[in-house]
């Protein structure tokens, strides 16, 4: 039992770094340029079709992979451009209304161009297969992988925040534009950087998971309400925030699901313990997100905005 | 006194043309029937029944969100409140709409109290996803409602009376109801707007400190708010579930919540008029683009796209250049 | 002698390192005005922010009428007839003149949960903002949009709302900024005639206006009173003409 | 306010005037946009691959089809019905794909005066109290699926199963359906929220109790999902056995994830039928796909509408009545008769996934396993 607690933790963690890997990117363009994206989730989407459509022409994952970046670095460029750059100055709300537009067109594009059906991508051979954990449990070697690339992402992002020139440059436009302007920087050109970079981060978390996951029209959808969750507990703009949200909202809703059952059966009789557990597990993640925001207003690591 | 009242009467002409703009709009919706009979298409009365009915809902969220510059993103859980008194109500044998009506509401009023209480804690992004928060837990609370059908629904088996009339069993009845309804709710919030509570309301949206510093504390205000929103929305709750004669979890959805939030936009934020435009507009570009082709949807996100980027505003605002329901002056 | 009608006793507060208030203590006497100076970065606006309740010191208490309300916030401060002005302007833009005023008003009287009567039509509420208005001679721009006002009918206005909290106590924060001559000129007219009325606590930048007003004058360096009296044994203090007034008088 | 871009209207000039009746109006009521479409265009290829296999007319008359999306919403659904039924006047509804759909638009179909033909959803309620002259499900109850199932383990002695499940209506029926027939012990029994992407806890607990086999119902993505994660948990030694899991509609993605596991369906695509064989074969020439059951779902559907109109016009509702209950078409699954309660009565196999010849995936019938079988809800259908 407490093995199986452990493994559990495990994959807890596991789904977790998943939803970091989609929500860094959003965190990055939220906190940074105070900007709604409700179309990261395209731009997710986007990136697993790419990379689908990669691997049906070369077949070969890691070419794919390093296809998908510069294919959707391209993609948030040309919407930076057309779109996402006439909307930095305007309301969230005129932004939720633009972004939720742009989900559907990109999502009935992807429709026409790649069908209604699922896709696949097939896993790496070299990581196809699972390791041996705890007794007949074995853990996928693609998901270590899937751990490992979260963790090295969550670094990079730390890195370039903290301690280089851009990061300190993004920190401060972020904080005064004009005044980084007056610097001499062209902030629309850095903003512009920072779009392209959070949707080639969406698109990668795309093309990483869609060995896991299916690619399917409705892909972006399910997970946008999960990462804007992750990044609003988290606090928006804080890389660490969405990295210990992330971690947190995967342990509790993995676990909550597991062993909330269980626990309930304790105190209730099977049958209606069985019910209420069926109807509190989906809710997990929202009752996580609620209890956070009640005691802490602005999130785990959000600048308090109380006055 | 009666001087300066009368002197100040057109303080803000904008009012006059926002009151011309929804009475076109109203007088439009009532020659529809006729209209729709003598086109040989009845069916545009139905359409412009459910037009309507989400004119009502976007109405309800503007008081916070346009009014009170509170975005709540769990509006649609108020949608399922209305919905399923009726279910609840005509499943035990009351089918009276009145009595519909007043249970949608006072189930809307209470969870709106409880969770506004605490959305209330938190401001801007955070407030929308704690109120998105308790909207998901209010649909997956009848998702896993089996004895209510659960995710299936429940189906109807005839739509509320009126005092004992079966008034809206037929489209027309069912029309002028809403209709009647629609303008009722409205006027109500047209003369809330206008009212101290509008007042305080709209001030906490420009600044709550000056707010403060005048002595009023906004909480109670914006709760009040809150629960008069949820309210509202119930309204067209029990509409949405008389007009299909069914009621799902579906009506709950975060998608219609944001569905909402993006129609009352479009309309444009904070003037009643916009809301009303937002709500018919949507529902008659989807029914009508869906006609035309099943990727309906790639226009329907164009023309979203578009007005996002030109018409800061929404159409409302569109018309107020153009020069419909602009200031007299 | 009676008891001061508000009594700051050693008021502290930082942020972080920065010790923007250290250990202020002060009376103000009713019917006096009490003028604070001191050097840009003083901590001025910050102090007068923690005796509106907009911030929380964090030790020493403010004592107002008699009773400690170091923990009330400003909106019960401003029930109980302490005011404040801003210095820069929270005015509501999108209402007018009058509107802004007709809310201080209604703050004080009736209930605000008042849904269905338009308030533009209760006249009792637009007849004492009117009369407020005229009080600082905005009348003429009663019907005019807040964001639309110039910068001095702004301050203007943002005075007329203080005052149709009918306060008791007023604070204002530099009310004399980026006014012209004639309109300081008038405003200062208007405080001496206040007066008699409100007790007021002034920050001010304007040491003609100080000076002519002040009953006493204390001032402000880093945070801390270095000096405290009437405005004649201010200007002679020899610490206040080194910190500051000097480069004042230059 | 005429579905011009939609509708297949198929006027045929070579009839006379005098002689040409109204032509028979059928409206296709499907999920065509939004994320699970793909059912949706399955069911109205196959409608529009009878039409044209029946050389565009039904029962020998000119033949109106009205294809609307439903949006996945049932308000909506229940509207377009509605608009379909009174506003166009059609005579027949095909749909929907899902069961929260069919309780949605059922009342408005039957009230309105036109007959709903289902392809694909067949809920207890409808085979059961709620069972109506004016419903004819072609599919199957939903149950029964699950049931081909739990047969399959009886018979294989399967001592202990792990069930799986969304956390909805559907779910939960398709869980009880199983257990209605099977006779080992559950091992365990996992309900996971609706639209859940990651599967790696619920695996890790079927991994820790090691059951002879799970059962899973999880349609559409989450079904791709699972069997993604099953092989890559290294569960491949513990049988996953599905319904609406594994199918043409998902199986492009799942690919060699699936192959030979195993599935309870009434139809495969090489069913040894007569016609079936052409029927695939016209499908994948003209939709580039392989037909799932979806797709045979919408063919027949429209198959036994004109079998009857042909029978029985459209005017005498008893009549037309009569003739859809003799169901006397060729359905692509061989012996076909309703019940009656209007739910069919059916041969049930065992299928699994596989990659045929010319490297398509898709199920393959591995044996018969109920013969002539109605569902277990007719007895509580008033209809006689």
């Amino acid at each position: 039992m407490f093995n199986l607690f452990l493994l559990q933790l495990l994959n807890g963690a596991q789904f977790g770094i998943l939803l970091f890997l989609v929500a860094a990117g959003l965190t990055l363009v939220f906190g940074i340029m105070d900007f709604i994206n409700l179309a990261h989730g395209v731009l997710y989407m986007v990136g697993g079709y790419v990379m689908a459509m990669m691997m049906g022409a070369t077949n070969n994952f890691w070419l794919s992979l390093a296809m998908v970046l510069p294919l959707t670095l391209a993609v948030g460029l040309v919407l930076e451009v057309l779109v996402f750059r006439r909307l930095y100055d305007r309301s969230h709300l005129d932004q939720v209304l633009a972004t939720f537009g742009l989900v559907l067109v990109l999502s009935e594009l992807v429709r026409i161009i790649w069908g209604s059906a699922p896709l696949s991508v097939a896993m790496p051979e070299i990581l196809s297969g699972s390791v041996p954990l705890a007794g007949p449990v074995r853990y996928p070697v693609y998901r270590l992988g899937v751990i490992g690339v979260g963790l090295g992402v969550a670094l990079a992002l730390w890195f370039v925040i903290a301690r280089t020139r851009v990061g300190m440059l993004l920190r401060a436009g972020a904080a005064n534009r004009s005044m980084v302007s007056a610097l001499g920087t062209d902030i629309n050109r850095l903003f512009m950087l920072v779009f392209a970079a959070g949707a080639m981060l969406a698109g990668f978390a795309g093309a990483i998971v869609s060995p896991i996951l299916s690619v399917d029209p409705g892909m972006g959808d399910s997970i946008l309400i999960l990462t804007f969750v992750v990044i609003v507990i988290g606090g928006v703009g804080s890389v660490k925030g969405a990295f210990c949200a992330a971690l947190l909202a995967g342990i509790v809703d993995t676990l909550g699901r597991m062993f909330g059952p269980i626990i309930l059966k304790s105190i209730m009789d099977p049958a209606a313990a069985a019910q209420a557990g069926r109807t509190i597990a989906p809710m997990l993640v929202y009752v996580l997100m609620a209890a956070v925001l009640f005691w802490r207003p602005a999130g785990l690591f959000g600048r308090s905005v109380a006055r | 006194m009666t001087d300066l009242s009368q002197a100040l009467a057109p303080a803000r002409p904008r009012l006059a043309g926002r009151l011309k703009l929804a009475l076109c709009i109203f007088a439009l919706m009532a020659a529809v029937p006729p209209l729709a009979h003598a086109l040989g298409e009845p069916f545009l009365i139905v359409v412009a029944t459910r037009m309507m009915v989400f004119a009502i809902a976007a109405l309800s969220l503007d008081l916070i969100l346009g009014y009170g510059a509170m975005v709540s993103f769990g509006h649609a859980a108020y949608l399922g409140f209305g919905a399923y008194a009726v279910a609840v109500l005509s499943r035990a044998g009351i089918d009276d709409l009145f009595l519909h009506l007043l249970a949608g509401i006072a189930a809307s009023a209470v969870f709106a109290a409880l969770t506004g209480a605490i959305s209330l804690r938190t401001r801007g992004v955070y407030f929308i996803m704690i109120t998105l928060a308790f909207g998901q837990m209010a649909f997956f609370f009848f998702v896993s409602f089996s004895t209510l059908g659960g995710d299936d629904g429940v189906a109807l088996t005839a739509r509320s009376t009126v005092l004992g009339m079966p008034l809206l069993q037929g489209a027309q009845g069912m029309f002028y109801v809403t209709l009647a309804l629609l303008v009722l709710v409205f006027a109500g919030l047209y003369r809330l707007t206008l009212s101290r509570f509008g007042r305080v309301l709209t001030g906490t949206r420009e600044s709550a400190l000056r707010m403060q510093a005048i002595g009023f504390r906004p909480f109670p205000y914006q709760l009040t708010a809150y629960v008069i929103a949820g309210c509202l929305c119930s309204i067209a709750g029990v509409l949405l579930a008389n007009q299909a004669i069914y009621v799902s979890p579906a009506y709950m959805s975060w998608h219609r919540s944001g569905e909402m939030i993006v129609m009352l936009v479009l309309g444009g934020i904070g003037s009643l008029t916009g809301a009303m435009v937002g709500g018919l507009v949507t529902i008659a570009l989807e029914e009508g683009l869906a006609r035309y082709s099943e990727h309906w949807r790639l226009g329907f996100g164009l023309i979203l796209v578009l007005v996002a980027l030109f018409s800061p505003g929404g159409l409302s605002g569109l018309l107020r250049r153009l020069g419909l329901g602009r200031d007299a002056t | 002698m009676t008891a001061p009608l508000l009594s700051v006793q050693n008021l502290s507060k930082s942020y972080g390192a920065l010790k923007v208030t250290q250990d202020v203590s002060l009376d103000v006497r009713e019917g006096r005005i009490h003028a604070i100076i001191g050097p840009n970065g003083a901590g001025k606006t910050t102090l007068i922010s923690q005796l509106s309740g907009q911030l929380r010191p964090d030790s020493g208490r403010v004592v107002y009428d008699g009773r400690d309300i170091t923990r009330l916030d400003m909106a019960g401060r401003v029930r109980l007839g302490l005011a404040r002005s801003f210095q820069l302007t929270t005015l509501l833009p999108g209402f007018t003149a009058l509107e802004n005023v007709a809310l201080a008003v209604q703050a004080r009287e009736g209930s605000s949960f008042r849904f269905l009567r338009p308030a533009a039509t209760e006249g009792a509420l637009n007849d004492q903002a009117m009369a407020c208005l005229a009080d600082v001679g905005l009348a003429d721009r009663a019907r005019s949009q807040a964001g639309s006002l110039s910068h001095g009918e702004k301050r203007q206005l943002e005075l007329a709302v203080a005052l149709a909290t009918r306060p008791r106590l007023l604070l204002l924060d530099e009310p004399l900024a980026g006014t012209g001559h004639e309109e300081a000129a008038r405003l200062i007219a208007m405080f001496g005639g206040l007066k008699d009325r409100v007790t007021m606590v002034l920050i001010e930048h304007d040491m003609n206006a100080v000076f002519a007003l002040a009953d006493t004058v204390s001032v402000l360096v880093y945070g801390r009173i270095v000096a405290s009296g009437s405005p004649a044994e201010v200007r002679a203090d020899a610490r206040v003409r080194a910190a500051y007034l000097g480069e004042e008088a230059a | 306010m005429r579905l011009l871009a939609l509708s297949t209207a198929l006027t045929l000039s070579f009839v006379s005037g005098a002689l040409a009746e109204d032509p028979v109006k059928i409206g296709v009521l499907l999920t065509l946009s939004g994320p699970p479409a793909v059912l949706g265009e399955h069911a109205r290829d196959g409608v529009l691959l009878a039409e044209k296999a029946l050389g565009g007319k039904i029962g020998g008359r000119e033949a109106e089809i009205i294809v609307v999306d439903d949006e996945g919403k049932p308000d909506i659904a229940a509207q377009k019905a509605r608009e379909l039924v009174e506003g166009q006047g059609v005579d027949f509804v095909i749909g929907p794909i899902f069961s929260n759909i069919m309780t949605a638009i059922a009342a408005p179909v039957t009230q309105g005066g036109a007959i709903l033909v289902s392809p694909n959803a067949g809920p207890s309620n409808f085979a059961g109290k709620d069972c109506n002259a004016d419903i004819f499900v072609v599919s199957y109850q939903n149950d029964q699926m699950p049931q081909v199932l739990a047969e399959h383990m009886n018979k294989q002695g399967i001592a202990n199963v792990y069930l799986l499940a969304p956390n909805y209506q559907a779910g939960q029926d398709s869980l009880n359906g199983f257990k209605a027939v099977y006779k080992g012990d559950v091992a365990g029994e996992l309900f996971v929220p609706l639209g859940q992407l990651d599967f790696s806890a619920e695996l890790a607990q079927i991994a820790a109790s090691q059951p002879a086999a799970v059962y899973a119902f999880m349609p559409g993505g989450m079904g791709v999902n699972l069997v993604k994660q099953w092989g890559q948990a290294g569960l491949s030694s513990i049988p996953l056995m599905s319904a609406f899991t594994v199918d043409e509609t998902t199986l492009p993605a799942e690919q060699d994830a699936a192959l030979d596991m195993l599935t309870g369906s009434n139809w495969a695509p090489d069913l040894d039928t007569p016609g079936n064989a052409d029927f695939v074969a016209s499908f994948k020439q003209d939709y580039g796909r392989v037909p799932s059951l979806y797709a045979m779902g919408g063919y027949d559907s429209l198959m036994l509408i004109d079998s009857a109109v042909k029978a029985a016009g459209t005017e005498d509702r008893e009549a037309l009545r009569a003739a859809l209950k003799a169901a006397d078409f060729p359905s692509l699954r061989g012996e076909f008769a309703f019940s009656t309660n209007n739910f069919p009565v059916q041969d049930f196999y065992l299928t699994k996934a596989i990659k045929d010849d010319e490297g398509n995936y898709r199920t393959s019938v591995v044996e018969k396993v109920f013969t002539a079988a109605a569902d277990s809800y007719v007895g509580e259908c008033p209809m006689k």
